[in-house]
């Protein structure tokens, strides 16, 4: 019998046991610092079921990007004090939201144990494209993301643009245009500011890594991008550089480089490759690439303005 | 089956159809100020053009049309298909979304002296970027894709409700956003296990593959609860008052007329087009109760509304009840089930078509006034005609009262209970009809009575026209012929049944 | 019990968790971790489909996994604005109840 | 790997798994935030280094160690930085 | 040997999760977050152990985000609890 059963069975009640405490955790930092906590075990969680790609995504926007996001806003919802609401659920609804989500979760626990043996699979499909006339990629994740199912990534990120429009719409109308507030309110202390300026080169160094390692390797866009930004954001965080404003000209063009460039090169596959979203073959890797690049650029802006919130009515410190 | 992954002559149209608001969106954010209002505007006759050649391609063929993106084709691609009643729900979103744009340039230009303003930027992109969504609802083939814009139509819709900063439009729109993200999570774990039991998610190829095993039940389950929520049902519609009645009527219009329909029509694909194998005859029930309840609970709670605004956002509640009754009465392949059918798409786009006429007017009404009290209504229709011939021709379709496709709709209903032997049903559509008319009845007997009324402001033609215009086209489906509804049963998948 | 079947039922878990909470928690930012906790619960229902669809010299289907990360995307989309709404209630009323009661002012209106 | 190298190997995880063992015993038993912090730095910096100081010769190839040592670094200079600035919030009487 | 490496990493795994404890117990917020920075090192050494054990491709680089976003959440945590006291820092 090997080790490894047993730490699964930790893992997996680690992540039950965060959860739970996430949910019944008294105070409301508390529950957020928990829910970070939570995103660091499920990167574990991802490794185990041999998803290294989804691992990444969840290391880098679940322990990184989220926990910044969350954390802000726990902690300024905290300091409301008159911000908790006083209704409390009372017994009776509890037990009975407790009976629905456990029917919930039997349900689907039921549904689970009950998937069919041996399991379908598009793999051996994935595999037989990526051979013939996929496009040349290692990674199958990265084929999936980039070539058969290029259309979801596409919309993916402008769903990603449109979440930076919604971000910004709920500031004030006076404010418009302006820049979001700085992540850090006063002047920052010298070991930040170190730590920003030897994490960022390095950061911006593996980031560019693990997108480029992306095509054969776990890795890919959405990952190396998300490390951009989260460099980008510790840069802002120890005031080494301020959020732009939002009107401003390359802030919106990098945005929307990744989605706009996906589309043109769809739209030219229409004429070139014979099929919209299509690669030509031979060719369809540099391509990929070229956009994957793109994509990139528009992850590492889009991220951290989602983090930034809305543009401020206060001037710049 | 097989043709049903493979690109067909007419396909492309599909994908031009797509990437026109997605790219006039994109386009509209870089330069963004003056050029985002330009672009929408500019656009709506292209995708009007579109969305007509797709419903032409459609009806000429007799058969969906489809498009395998990338030439890939499912299960490992994602293919696109437009049947009869995508190519109309299409022609619909691109007339109601080109009215809102006309209407709402009024409001939503940018003003005189700045560059670009928060609110027209947000609005003319979240716009487009609700017609993109539901341009790839209507002809989406696979089930993730329509997750994604699921999303995108939930991303686009939320900023709207609070586009005007008050802190209650704030909680209406954060309630909005906490009710559909449970929506598409619901439906997202649904696809996760779809994909677990049969290895695709390509509609058509999952309709042959279902069995009525309890993980596919389960799915349906969770797929069902969370487009219920989106589409708000009773008893999960309250969050839908509250943000339909305080967004601005440009952009009511547009949440309760298509908004709504969006998850509704996925709805539909799951039952009909999906799962038509299982024996759902119980869920069928479930879900017309439901909508019974529905039309009843929201029609008796309009009738209790002080502001006219929510008055209309409860009566969108009663008439998103009615689309629901179309489960039992047009369940599997019986003779009757055609017009059940027709019933259900008549009801989607007469209520469409009316409700966006109905916030148009109110949202005129309140400009004009300076209040949307119904209490205070006295003598409004001598001085506002126009807005109120709209208002009394939408409740027209509302009531059910012929002609038009209200009454089309409520009637092939009566035919389609009548002609399945489910009597029941006709209570809820002649009580919520009763119950419409005296909603309607309130606000139109004060404003009828001879008092003076003062104006704030006096309204603009173009909009009152733009109203009456829509509400016309909701009338005028009452004279659909049986051409149209031949047209709504192309790729309508009748044929499969379990042995 | 293998790896992935234990995976797949602490996301069942999951999921029932963040319903729970989702329903019962007056406080936004809680149902948005609420939100969050169902969200991996999902994807995790995806992972264990992923690895059990191990194939072809694959050691698991990559569609699914592909979709998790558009999925996580989404679901961080999803999260910033709904945090970006309460903090901007929060500032305009102090208040960042949903409760409709609270927003329901009798002599309201002149909304257009 | 010669078998010098592997008892190496072995003994460095295992003490560095100690060191995660004391800076938890640390975090939780010691009186005060400023003697946790200490608990807590050390066992981010030892137990993680002593463990890629373990790893290194399992590195299939140079670029994979460098990666481990990088790893250590960016811990080490992260872990430093942040107890500094927690202290300096502890000493001012924050929380 | 391998079976080492996992017992290793069980270890860590277990130990810094009693650690989280302190999430539990705070009694400060500074205290929470020392507790989740102790799970985020001890996850990076528990990551490396497993992948050097059971040999799946791409766990360094994991490892190598995980290890870059560490801090984080303190930063943020910081630059907060300064723009509560009104800090100007020095």
């Amino acid at each position: 019998m090997s080790v490894l059963p047993v730490l699964d069975v930790v893992l997996a009640s680690l992540v039950i046991g965060v959860a739970l405490f996430t949910i019944a955790a008294r105070d409301l930092f508390a529950s957020v610092v928990g829910y970070v906590a939570y995103g660091l075990l499920l990167a574990f969680v991802w490794i185990r079921l041999y998803a290294p790609d989804v691992a990444l995504t969840e290391a880098a926007v679940g322990s990184g990007v989220t926990g910044v996001l969350l954390i802000t806003a726990g902690k300024r919802l905290g300091a409301l004090k008159n911000a908790a609401p006083e209704m409390r659920p009372g017994l009776s609804l509890k037990i009975l939201t407790g009976v629905l989500a456990a029917l919930v979760a039997g349900a689907l626990g039921a549904a689970i144990l009950m998937l069919p043996d041996p399991p379908p699979s598009l793999a051996p499909e994935a595999a037989a494209a990526a051979s013939g006339a996929g496009a040349g990629l290692e990674n199958p994740i990265t084929a999936v993301l980039m070539s058969y199912r290029s259309f979801d990534t596409m919309l993916e990120k402008i769903v990603l643009i449109l979440a930076v429009v919604g971000v910004w719409s709920v500031g004030a109308n006076k404010a418009w245009g302006s820049a979001p507030a700085p992540l850090r309110q006063s002047r920052p202390y010298a070991p930040m500011v170190l730590l920003a300026q030897t994490l960022a080169p390095v950061g911006v160094l593996i980031g560019i890594h693990i997108f480029w390692t992306g095509a054969d390797a776990p890795g890919g866009a959405f990952q190396g991008g998300a490390l951009l930004a989260a460099m980008w954001m510790v840069t802002m965080m120890a005031r080494l550089a301020e959020p732009p404003r939002i009107d401003a000209q390359w802030l919106r063009m990098a945005m929307v480089a990744g989605p706009a460039v996906f589309l043109v090169t769809g739209l030219a596959g229409g004429v070139l490759a014979g099929s919209f979203f299509a690669y030509p073959p031979g060719i369809a890797k540099p391509i990929i690439l070229a956009i994957e690049a793109f994509m990139v650029l528009s992850i590492a802006t889009a991220l951290p303005m989602l983090v930034a919130g809305p543009p401020s009515e206060r001037p710049d410190q | 089956m097989a043709e049903l992954g493979t690109t067909t002559p007419g396909g492309y149209l599909l994908v031009l159809a797509i990437l026109l608001p997605l790219g006039g969106m994109m386009l509209s954010f870089t330069p963004g100020g003056r050029w985002a209002e330009r672009i929408a505007l500019g656009s709506t006759p292209f995708g009007f053009a579109l969305a007509c050649a797709i419903a032409f391609d459609v009806g000429r063929s007799g058969k969906p049309i489809v498009y395998a993106v990338g030439g890939l084709a499912p299960p490992l691609g994602i293919a696109l298909r437009a049947d009869g009643i995508s190519a109309v729900m299409l022609v619909a979103a691109a007339i109601i979304v080109a009215a809102a744009a006309f209407y709402a340039r009024a409001k939503f230009a940018t003003p005189e002296g700045v560059r670009e303003s928060r609110s027209s930027l947000t609005y003319w992109i979240m716009l487009q970027a609700i017609w993109a969504a539901l341009t790839i609802i209507f002809v989406g083939g696979d089930l993730f894709n329509l997750y994604v814009a699921l999303e995108l139509l939930t991303f686009a819709a939320v900023p709207l409700v609070c586009i005007d900063g008050r802190p209650e439009t704030l909680a209406a729109a954060l309630r909005y956003l906490l009710f559909a993200l449970f929506g598409s999570i619901s439906y997202l774990l649904g696809v996760a296990l779809f994909y677990g039991a049969h290895g695709t998610l390509d509609i058509p190829l999952l309709a042959q593959r279902v069995q009525a095993t309890p993980v596919v039940w389960t799915a349906a389950a969770l797929m069902t609860c969370g487009l219920l929520a989106k589409t708000a049902l009773f008893p999960l519609h309250l969050w839908l008052p509250p943000a339909h009645a305080n967004a601005p009527a440009a952009a009511s219009a547009v949440l309760s007329g298509l908004v709504v329909k969006g998850s509704f029509f996925l709805t539909l694909r799951l039952w009909f087009y999906v799962l038509p194998a299982l024996p759902a005859e119980k869920i069928a029930i479930v879900l017309g109760c439901l909508g019974s309840a529905a039309i009843i609970a929201g029609s008796i709670v309009a009738l209790r509304q002080a502001r006219l605004k929510l008055l209309i956002a409860y009566s969108t509640v009663a008439q998103i009840g009615y689309l629901f009754l179309v489960f039992p009465l047009a369940a599997g392949a019986q003779s009757w089930s055609a017009i059940g059918w027709s019933a259900g798409v008549m009801q989607i786009l007469a209520h469409a078509f009316a409700k966006a006429a109905m916030f148009f007017s109110a949202g005129l009404l309140a400009e004009a006034l300076g209040h949307d009290q119904i209490a205070k209504l006295g003598g409004a229709a001598r001085v506002l005609p126009l807005t109120f011939l709209t208002i009394a021709l939408g409740g027209l379709s509302l009531m059910g009262l012929p002609p038009s496709g209200g009454f089309s709709a409520k009637w092939l209903m009566l035919q389609a209970s009548a002609a399945s032997g489910q009597w029941l049903w006709t209570l809820p559509v002649l009580g919520g009809g009763l119950l419409a008319a005296g909603y309607v009845y309130r606000i139109l007997a004060p404003a009828l009575s001879d008092e003076r009324i003062s104006l704030v402001s006096s309204p603009r033609r173009s909009q009152e026209v733009v109203a009456l215009a829509l509400t016309i086209i909701a009338l005028a489906l009452g004279f659909a012929p049986q051409a149209f509804f031949d047209f709504l049963e192309i790729g309508r998948p009748l044929a499969v049944r379990l042995p | 019990m293998t790896p992935s079947v234990l995976a797949g039922l602490t996301g069942a878990a999951l999921v029932g968790l963040g319903f729970y909470g989702l329903i019962l928690h007056p406080h936004p930012l809680r149902k948005l971790l609420a939100f969050n906790l169902i969200g991996s619960g999902v994807f995790l229902v995806f992972g264990i489909v992923a690895r059990r669809g191990a194939a072809a010299g694959f050691r698991f289907d990559p569609v699914p996994q592909a979709m998790v990360i558009t999925g996580i995307v989404v679901a961080f989309a999803a999260s910033a604005i709904a945090v970006a709404l309460i903090l901007r209630l929060s500032m305009e009323s102090r208040n960042v109840t949903l409760d409709p009661e609270v927003w329901t002012r009798p002599n309201g209106g002149g909304a257009t | 790997m010669t078998t010098l190298l592997e008892l190496f190997s072995v003994a460095a995880i295992s003490v560095g798994a100690f060191f995660f063992f004391a800076g938890t015993v640390g975090l939780l038993r010691f009186p005060d935030s400023l003697t946790r912090l200490h608990a807590l730095t050390k066992a981010d910096n030892l137990g993680l280094g002593l463990v890629v100081l373990g790893l290194l010769p399992r590195a299939e190839n140079t670029f994979s160690a460098l990666k481990l040592i990088v790893i250590w670094a960016l811990v080490l200079l992260s872990g430093a930085s942040t107890a500094q600035l927690i202290g300096r919030a502890l000493r001012r009487g924050r929380k | 040997m391998n079976e080492l490496l996992l017992a290793a990493a069980g270890l860590i795994v277990l130990t810094v999760a009693i650690g989280l404890a302190r999430i539990l117990r705070g009694p400060t917020d500074v205290e929470r977050l020392m507790a989740v920075q102790l799970l985020g090192t001890g996850g990076i050494a528990a990551l490396l152990l497993i992948a050097y054990a059971t040999n799946v491709p791409g766990v360094e680089d994991v490892a190598l985000g995980l290890a870059l976003l560490a801090p984080f959440a303190t930063i943020a945590f910081i630059n907060l609890l300064d723009a509560d006291q009104g800090d100007a820092g020095v």
